[in-house]
């Protein structure tokens, strides 16, 4: 075990994986001089430029071409900078990566990875600050991944570019920086599998990506009021782990999901109507989101902020979740 | 190489060679003309995009790649597919949607494909086929491999973005692509010039450096030639290269369109540079039996008449299928809701 | 009244729109000819090419040029002509669209109308079947309306062309020739409002476009054995009239939400989590949503089908609701 | 016409006008260091992308429009937009998302936007204002008016299918859109012509009928005339133009980007070649006071330095401002969630 970033966890597993197959690949503007994070440092070095390649400023050929390159037996590792840009490849992901191997009738698969950096940072502003998790969870085909500490995004990455699939693959960006252990040894995270980040008896949090961190501060200060939280980071969104959510609703007979991305239709909503949908009987609450308001995001801090979901908020909402007056008359 | 229009075939012509054209566009023809029976008898149920009238360039290109070259094509795909080696059976079939289709019935017509000839799939989104090719060039130059695509697209797909990207890609990857644009002239029910600036795909193309031609699509050898020479170059490492071809597209845009917004008479003048005919006349001339030439004919419309009967025989898809090979990871024949 | 098609309909509506204000026009693809289904036809001869205008197959820049010409004085109508190809286009109906107004704090708004039509109509495949209003939901700054009826499409695309809000207007391919009754005067429908198809007290059928017509012949079906099926067409997916919903739910304490689109994340995912939060005491049966699974939709009749939502899987979504097994231990 | 480099300005230099060039220049150097100062001092919160060395392309564009007339720019934007007009106090106040910005602090850098200037924005994606110029010229057009529309964007945004989409769409509508592609010869952290197949931007609108030319973008003498030129003969109707203009940005990519990946001679020799150096060396020649030339700088100085003191006094916006301007109908003022 040794103290890394959710950055180098990701060039990690990128230059593992490169090392471990040769058919693995990546595509994507600016990777040469380490991306615009830094996350691909060092790789173009080591690997080369072929296999690290710069790439015109084209988002639908670089996701187009993926394609190609997935069909044509390569693993292309897809660098979209911003998940906003990504929308500049939506035919491709969604018409193209998606249905290929459907379309084709079973002829070949698309394993690419797009890697598509994902949330608020600070004062980025509305076109640089998106979540869209809840579209490519809506589009068949597409494996939907996003990890919330520096191992899973070792782990899940990895599994991500050994997958057959397209994978979207969401890092948040406000968490390059942020450390934790990660294994010395290989490291694989299996895809659709839940880590129960604490365990809780009165009240379920499910959340994932940059509000696993804001989830915990927000049980330990609920635990100090006496609620014992279970936060469940889902780190993958299609297929999510329902078992391990339905076992721990069915436990606390109370569910909170949280998200940074927008409420209305957000992937918090598949979620609380699933849990609705199962454990009805068994809810001593109502089953409740909370997520941002719909509205864009600004730039000027205390416009930000607005969008954003903090630890008190969701405090707010666990509190109300399991108070008594939310138990529902029975 | 000029048509006998010009003054007669070329005393070297080929004829081996060109007869197996002439077949593989009867066979086109054959093949598109029971489609639209198919379609009027109900089996075929979604759109058709016929390509009657520009058999010469699918034969053109895709006799001239190997079986392990790579096509992508469009919506009006037939004739490459066919070209390209797939199984006229198969693509009828998938047409109807039917069991041993190529795609098992889950694509149709706009989402034909055979990897097994190299036929990596037409598409049902306009341009969107070249980002794709541009993708398999790039995969095959990563694995040294020494395969070339070849990549075909309408004149309306120059107007789209992916045009640009693609083409700029490949030539400063420097890949393996050769790109083909089929102009009919038409895009859907408008007239591409009107909503095309400039000359077209090969100024553009020579825009970004992509050495182009403009050639006759009707003149099948002049075609069969420069698409020789072009696939050659690709091969010989010499990147990217694009031929804009002019051809003209006989029937509507799909089986369901009677194209009155068409002049009659330039359906006529196109009807009489059919380049099946022009063919068949230049091998007449280099004295190829017309006992020859009319079984090229007959026996590609026997075969498709076969085709069409044993499509429509043929059983329907389990609907359990439809939750096959959408994804390994959250399969839904696992979980689906 | 008079019957009409729910195409004649739409083009009623621009036509009117368009003689009303001269600042509304209308571009896309093939419009001169009457455009793919034939909703424009006769437009281009009675206002000019320059306000019924032809352009290159050029998805991102028809939207592009309509936020242009949008946010500098006039009222564009895109035509996207599939839904599917408006993703050649998501960077300008969404990171540009939609955000403008907010980006720029309010001094220029966006009156655009983006018509996409939606849905399976037959062996049209996974590139021309899709529904992703879900999608559009979720995106802070667009309205989003899928008329079911002919009265609806003149109705509420007048409306949507005379709102200041860029509008997602979604049309159903399945519908166009569809027969209704259509005043006569002038009619416009507002925008939010839903609309009670059919009464009923046992429980609250909630759905949209395509799928009402489906509903309200399953709910026939169900009358025949005493279920009494309030039916209600949503219209307006943002915002969606909540209060008849939470009223309707309120009296027959069950819902089912009815969508054509994926269920996984489709907007019906919205409306049941928010019936359960709001409403969950009161329910005497989980919430049930009805959708399609996910997976692409296929060509081939027996294939495609698996992903259409039929009467029969209705009724028996709705018995299964209304059945003395799903009520509720209390 | 000539620079001083090339044997001292043209006889008839307009000095009235060149020093209000050079004034213009002057103050978005200044702008652009005291933005620097204010991202140093933590005022500044989000990126900014300096326009520092490409003053001239700024002034020489938006000095030949009118007020009425359009400007679409890009993320490195502050040059335009002060030329074209904007306050430069509502601009820093933007940057530091205070009140009182051009869009209320909702912008910041990237979407800053003067409207009563016929600024109508930034734009944080590559390449997307060039469809918005375009439809912003058809809405023009449709209501038969005057103005005209420029579009700036950088050699990077040349390989993204907007502007190959929009040029040709500018062409065929015959659209009033002066296209101007600021080459700075990087694309982030990429050397632009490692990434671009063939001439850049002029050949490619060349290819689609668009007249084009290339200039020197640091001889500000030589592009306020071809600027002028070209706004003269879009204004006559007579279609779309585009100027494909070297120049060089001095800082890295964005305020925060060192640019280790340059050559340090490279960037010498750039900084040899300021453009507004040599405008006042040619004013200098043709007989304007040192003193006023100066004063142009000095003044440009004490005036951003009163707007970066005043914008760091503004108050924030209220937080509820993140509610409006969102939309009318579905306003999140009444239900957000
Ligand atoms: C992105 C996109 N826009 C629109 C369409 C609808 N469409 C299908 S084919 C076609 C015309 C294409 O013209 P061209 O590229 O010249 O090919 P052709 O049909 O003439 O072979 C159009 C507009 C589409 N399939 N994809
Ligand atoms: C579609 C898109 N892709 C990538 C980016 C990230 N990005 C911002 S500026 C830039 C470089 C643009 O280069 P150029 O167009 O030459 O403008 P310059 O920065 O040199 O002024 C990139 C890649 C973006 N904003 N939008
Ligand atoms: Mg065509
Ligand atoms: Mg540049």
């Amino acid at each position: 075990m040794a103290i890394t970033t959710y950055l180098a966890a990701s060039t990690r597993a990128l230059a593992e994986e490169m090392e471990r197959d040769p058919a693995v690949w990546a595509l994507g503007e600016d990777l040469g001089r380490g991306g615009v994070f830094g996350q691909y440092k060092g790789l173009q070095q080591r690997f080369g430029a072929a296999r690290i390649a710069d790439t015109p400023i084209s988002e639908a050929c670089i996701m187009g071409a993926a394609v190609g390159a997935a069909l044509a037996g390569t693993r292309p590792v897809v660098e979209m900078r911003f998940s906003d840009f990504a929308l500049c490849a939506t035919d491709e992901l969604i018409n193209q990566a998606a249905k290929a191997r459907f379309m084709f009738g079973g002829q070949a698969k698309v394993p690419l990875v797009a890697r598509q950096p994902v949330g608020m940072w600070r004062s980025s502003a509305a076109q640089h600050s998106q979540s869209l998790e809840a579209w490519y969870a809506h589009v068949p085909g597409l494996v939907v991944v996003a990890p919330g500490t520096p191992a899973d995004n070792l782990g899940l990455l990895k599994s991500a570019i050994r997958a057959d699939d397209p994978v979207v693959y969401l890092e948040h960006k406000d968490l390059w920086a942020a450390e934790g252990e990660v294994p010395d040894a290989e490291h694989l995270v299996p895809i659709g599998v839940a880590d129960t980040a604490r365990e809780g008896r009165d009240l379920t949090i499910v959340t994932w990506s940059g509000m696993r961190r804001r989830c915990l501060e927000a049980a330990g200060t609920l635990a100090a009021e006496g609620i014992e939280a279970e936060v469940i980071d889902l780190r993958t969104l299609w297929p999510w782990d329902r078992d391990r959510v339905l076992a721990s609703v069915e436990r606390t007979r109370r569910l909170l999901v949280v998200h940074e991305a927008v409420t209305v239709a957000g992937f918090g909503a598949e979620i609380a109507a699933f849990v609705a949908e199962h454990l009805h009987a068994r809810l001593a609450a109502p089953v409740r989101r909370l997520g941002a308001p719909r509205i864009p995001v600004a730039y000027a801090p205390p416009l930000e902020d607005m969008a954003r979901v903090s630890p008190e908020a969701i405090v707010a909402a666990a509190r109300a979740t399991t108070a008594p007056a939310a138990a529902i008359a029975s | 190489m000029n048509g006998p229009a010009d003054g007669g075939p070329p005393p070297n012509l080929d004829r081996e060679r060109l007869l197996h054209h002439l077949d593989t566009m009867w066979r086109i023809r054959a093949f598109e003309e029971a489609a639209l029976r198919g379609l009027a008898d109900g089996h075929v149920r979604g759109a058709i995009h016929p390509s009657i009238g520009q058999e010469a360039v699918a034969t053109a290109v895709c006799l001239n790649l190997a079986r392990a070259d790579l096509l992508l094509s469009t919506h009006r795909g037939h004739g490459h597919t066919l070209a390209k080696g797939a199984d006229a059976q198969a693509m009828m079939r998938e047409l109807f949607g039917r069991e041993g289709g190529t795609c098992g019935g889950k694509g149709g017509s706009m989402h034909i494909a055979d990897f097994s000839v190299g036929m990596l799939g037409a598409n049902g989104v306009v341009s969107a086929n070249i980002p794709i090719a541009v993708g398999a060039a790039h995969a095959i130059r990563l694995r040294g491999g020494t395969e070339i695509v070849a990549c075909l697209f309408g004149d309306g797909a120059i107007n789209r973005g992916p045009f640009l990207e693609g083409l700029n890609w490949a030539k400063i990857f420097h890949l393996p692509v050769l790109f083909v644009c089929e102009d009919n002239g038409w895009s859907a029910t408008t007239r591409t010039a009107d909503l095309t600036a400039g000359e077209g795909a090969a100024a553009r193309a020579q825009s970004l450096g992509i050495p182009a031609q403009i050639l006759d699509g009707n003149d099948a050898l002049a075609l069969d030639e420069a698409a020789r020479a072009a696939i050659d170059d690709v091969r010989a490492g010499e990147g990217p290269r694009l031929l804009h071809v002019r051809t003209y597209r006989i029937t509507g845009h799909t089986a369901a369109d009677a194209a009155p917004y068409r002049d009659a008479a330039e359906v006529e003048a196109w009807r009489g540079r059919d380049p099946i005919r022009r063919l068949a006349d230049a091998l007449a001339h280099a004295g190829v039996d017309a006992a020859r030439l009319e079984e090229a004919r007959t026996r590609a419309e026997a075969e498709m008449a076969d085709v069409l009967a044993n499509a429509a025989a043929a059983p329907w898809p389990a609907p359990e299928a439809a939750y096959a090979d959408v994804q390994d990871i959250g399969d839904p024949a696992v979980r689906a809701f």
